[in-house]
């Protein structure tokens, strides 16, 4: 059903946890469908120096999360906003069908962290 | 890598000597039972051995015997059949909350035509208040369905009670004993059942066959139109090798009921203590009385992770079971087994079935013992959940979409 | 004794290569494929195999396949599932009169629930007029059901023709193809089909399995309500052991599709040229040209003589065939298919049917036609129809009831 | 499907033919079932010296239509007219059940036969 990559990513997740000191935090999701993910960021001059999440969900949505996180890291805030959930299911190597709409939303968490970071540092 | 098996209640290997007895009718016997050569009558005996195989199981006569293609056409046929030829009578349907979807999925499609369907709640523990059967019943009522033992929790149901009501109100009385066959004794006729249905593939025979249990005198309209198989109550080529597999089935399961019954009860049971034993904050799903369910699963739900993804920690470890959860069902939501009971909703995504066959053993049950806390420690630290300050609650957490800190 | 099956139309030995491929998925490869662990995991990409083998044969897409438990099944669902689903449309059907029972009875059941059926007439030979067809179309129409090739006679209809007419007229068209595939050529896009509907054990596959092809976008009500299985369109735990060998099965089908239609048919035309020369008075039933028949059934009546007893006889020298006689249908009447030709009800009595196979022998022809004239003879000589002065009318035999001399 | 008893007589029958000068003949039967039965007697002092059959019919219509004429084969006419269809089937160790109705007629025919003689040789 998954493919090799989210198998990897979902038993050896990166960036698993929370920032202490974080600036940005997200939170997308839907308990009654599964899936609940948490964004943490550390932004620095508007680049991003440190993520972390936290997952409620099946295996794919751990694995976009930790996914993210990769393809978040170092990249600076407007590059980040342009990743898609689209991109973070291609990373992959493809999710299964069923799991495209709920289970793929780590690139929504990133984007409402990044927001939060905005709103919360102008 | 070990496998270790618990989902027997999805579906079971063949037995051998079920696979045994199959193997002719795949070759030589491979005849048409209602063919007059020699190819048709080598196979026509074998038939008619299985059903007096099936109806020693439930004790019945093999006349009352209609073999199937699968549980879930007994479902749709003793209801769907009974709706038509009683249409005459009355248009009601007593079911349950909880019962397999080939029942409620079939009930609601005959709402669409005309039909009321009234489903009986349960309780926190998922049992049903006979009071409120009762109550439900009406001139109109043509067909009680309630399921023997649900798949998921393994309640089991008071079917001789209900049997009981049924005949004081004269209404027909299916009950889809599916995962009940095999694991429990169902004796048809203490029980005052009309209609029961039994699937194969949960007790040791192919996928594929099943039967149904028509007491004498049943008035039904076929469900599967066209030849005079099964004495015009099915058409379609009988499934020769599958019948007699199920009849081989049948007849095991009936010499072996006692004593799987000890075998598969004391290993749950010890799964069942170690997993309170040694998993913090966690819900048994079901009765918690064990003689009211299944001897064989256990339902439990872990709190703060979601279950699909506990399954793919087990299956990395060839830990079969399996989950309430909505990723596991193909539906968006999780199972509603969970949901009649008020399971809360995060709860139920994480409602483990553990379902144990005859084939499992006590290191089996010892290595799930050890892996399932660490693992579930590991998904909790991941979970957002996990050591929230303020919980989510229900009503929030069904339409959270963003929350900071 | 040697044994001589020409009785392919009724049912087929699985084929060994179809065995072989199942065996597994009795065994260690037994899960549900709707499981997340292991063992769902190791069948279900086999299942998938399965449905593209199947496509293949009849030049579909894998997503169209659909599978089922047998070939009534299909023809159940496809007039159902249309029925309820276009209601609102209309509620017209055309189908033809000599059409399988699981299509007629079911038309029969539609017939009681409000429905109008449409049974076109056939000819002497058993074949449909066209312009009956275009004419029978109403705005009510929503189904035409024609079957590609008849398992009586073999004759096969002009399935691309009336699939261009249900074209043209925008009316869903569904063809039980399930005794023309694996024996001509089956192309559901070529012939515009909406829906048909195939079964495995008449291709070498087991009993209990087949599929159904539904047209992409094809609006149907389930037949088999329950769980999500097949993407919503058939409830039921797969019968995996079954698809894989109905995908097998299809595979070897195509693969041999040509050298089949070759072998067979030049050991049925030997052998329909054989009983025409030893045996008098004989009628051949179906359509005389050849090309419009299946490469490999013969269907012949022996006048006077009444077919179980001729089966019998050849049952006692190990040949299997089958017979229109209602004797061995298991109703009061002779087949349907011949009523509908406007066989003589004596002569339908008699009719026999030879439907070879791939693995049938010139032997086996030659043994046939060494045996059958005496065998008729005798039947004949016993016969109080034979040699009779005043030969019984149809009308007068109906009630016979005391004749003196 | 069948007992031996019964393919012994479908596949040995006894009896099978016409005599020539009958004196009672009796055909019951429905073509339109499968069925014709046709039996003739040869009665001298109101016993059955000689009797055949000949039938078109499946193969338990002639194992009865063979039964019958052996069970009626020296009997008294009255005698022979208590013979059972039941009786027939029993003394082939039973018939299928749904070949009790259409294909259970030899003792018909066999009464039809001394009707006919009855009427004729007053
Ligand atoms: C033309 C036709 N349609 C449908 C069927 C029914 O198939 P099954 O016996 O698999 O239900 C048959 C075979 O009996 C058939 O010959
Ligand atoms: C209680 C119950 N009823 C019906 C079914 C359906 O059986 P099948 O998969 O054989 O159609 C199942 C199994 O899935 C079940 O557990």
């Amino acid at each position: 059903m998954y493919t090799d990559k989210v198998m990897d990513h979902f038993s050896n997740p990166r960036n698993v946890g929370e920032i202490e000191n974080a600036n940005g935090v997200g939170e997308v999701g839907n308990a009654s469908c599964g899936d609940i993910m948490k964004i943490f960021l550390k932004v620095e001059d508007d680049i991003i120096k440190d993520v972390k999440f936290k997952t409620f969900g099946c295996g794919a949505a751990i694995a976009t999360s930790s996914m993210v996180t990769e393809m978040a890291l170092g990249k600076t805030i407007d590059e980040a906003l342009v990743l898609t959930n689209q991109a973070v299911a291609e990373a992959l190597d493809g999710l299964p069908p069923n799991k495209m709409h709920c289970s793929n939303l780590a690139a929504d968490a990133l984007h409402e962290a990044i927001k939060n970071y905005k709103e919360t540092n102008v | 890598m070990k496998q270790i098996y618990m989902d027997n209640n999805a579906t079971t290997p063949v037995k051998p000597e079920v696979l045994e007895a199959m193997l002719p009718f795949f070759r030589e016997q491979f005849g048409n039972p209602s063919s007059v050569h020699w190819a048709g009558r080598m196979v026509s005996g074998a038939v008619e051995t299985a059903r007096e195989q099936v109806a020693a199981l439930i004790n019945c006569s093999p006349a009352e015997v209609v073999f199937i293609s699968c549980g879930s056409e007994g479902d749709n046929f003793a209801i769907k059949g009974t709706a038509d030829a009683l249409k005459e009578k009355g248009n009601h349907i007593i079911t349950t909350t909880v019962e397999h979807p080939a029942i409620l999925e079939t009930c609601e499609h005959l709402e669409k035509n005309g039909y009321d369907v009234t489903y009986l709640k349960v309780d926190r523990d998922g049992m049903l208040d006979l009071t409120e059967l009762e109550a439900a019943i009406t001139d109109q009522t043509i067909l009680i369905s309630i399921m023997w033992a649900n798949n998921e929790t393994g309640n089991l149901f008071p079917i001789e009670e209900i049997g009981r009501i049924a005949k004081k109100y004269k209404v027909r009385f299916h009950t889809d004993a599916v995962q009940a066959v095999g694991k429990v004794p169902v004796d048809v006729q203490q029980a005052n059942v009309d209609l029961a249905v039994i699937s194969g593939h949960k007790i040791g025979a192919a996928k594929g066959v099943g039967a149904i249990y028509i007491r004498r005198g049943t008035r039904m309209t076929r469900f599967m139109h066209g030849g005079h198989q099964e004495r015009n109550r099915r058409a379609g080529t009988h499934n020769v090798a599958g019948i007699v597999g199920l009849g081989v089935a049948c007849e095991l399961a009936l010499k072996n009921l006692q004593k799987n019954y000890a075998y598969v009860r004391n290993l749950r049971d010890k799964l069942e203590a170690g997993i309170k034993e040694l998993v913090p904050e966690i819900k048994l799903n079901g009765h918690p009385d064990a003689d009211l369910r299944l001897p064989n699963t256990l339902n439990v739900s872990f709190a703060y992770i979601e279950g699909e993804s506990l399954l793919l920690n087990f299956d990395m470890k060839g830990i079969a079971a399996s989950s309430g959860s909505a990723c596991t069902s193909g539906s968006l939501e999780p199972s509603h087994v969970m949901g009649a009971m008020c399971v809360d909703v995060v709860l139920a995504h994480s409602s483990t079935r553990f379902s144990l066959g005859a084939n499992n053993t006590e290191a089996d049950v010892d290595f799930v013992l050890q892996e399932l806390p660490p693992m579930v420690q590991r998904l909790r630290e991941m979970s957002p959940l996990y050591n929230r300050e303020q919980p989510l609650t229900c009503d929030e957490c069904r339409v959270v979409r963003r929350v900071s800190q």
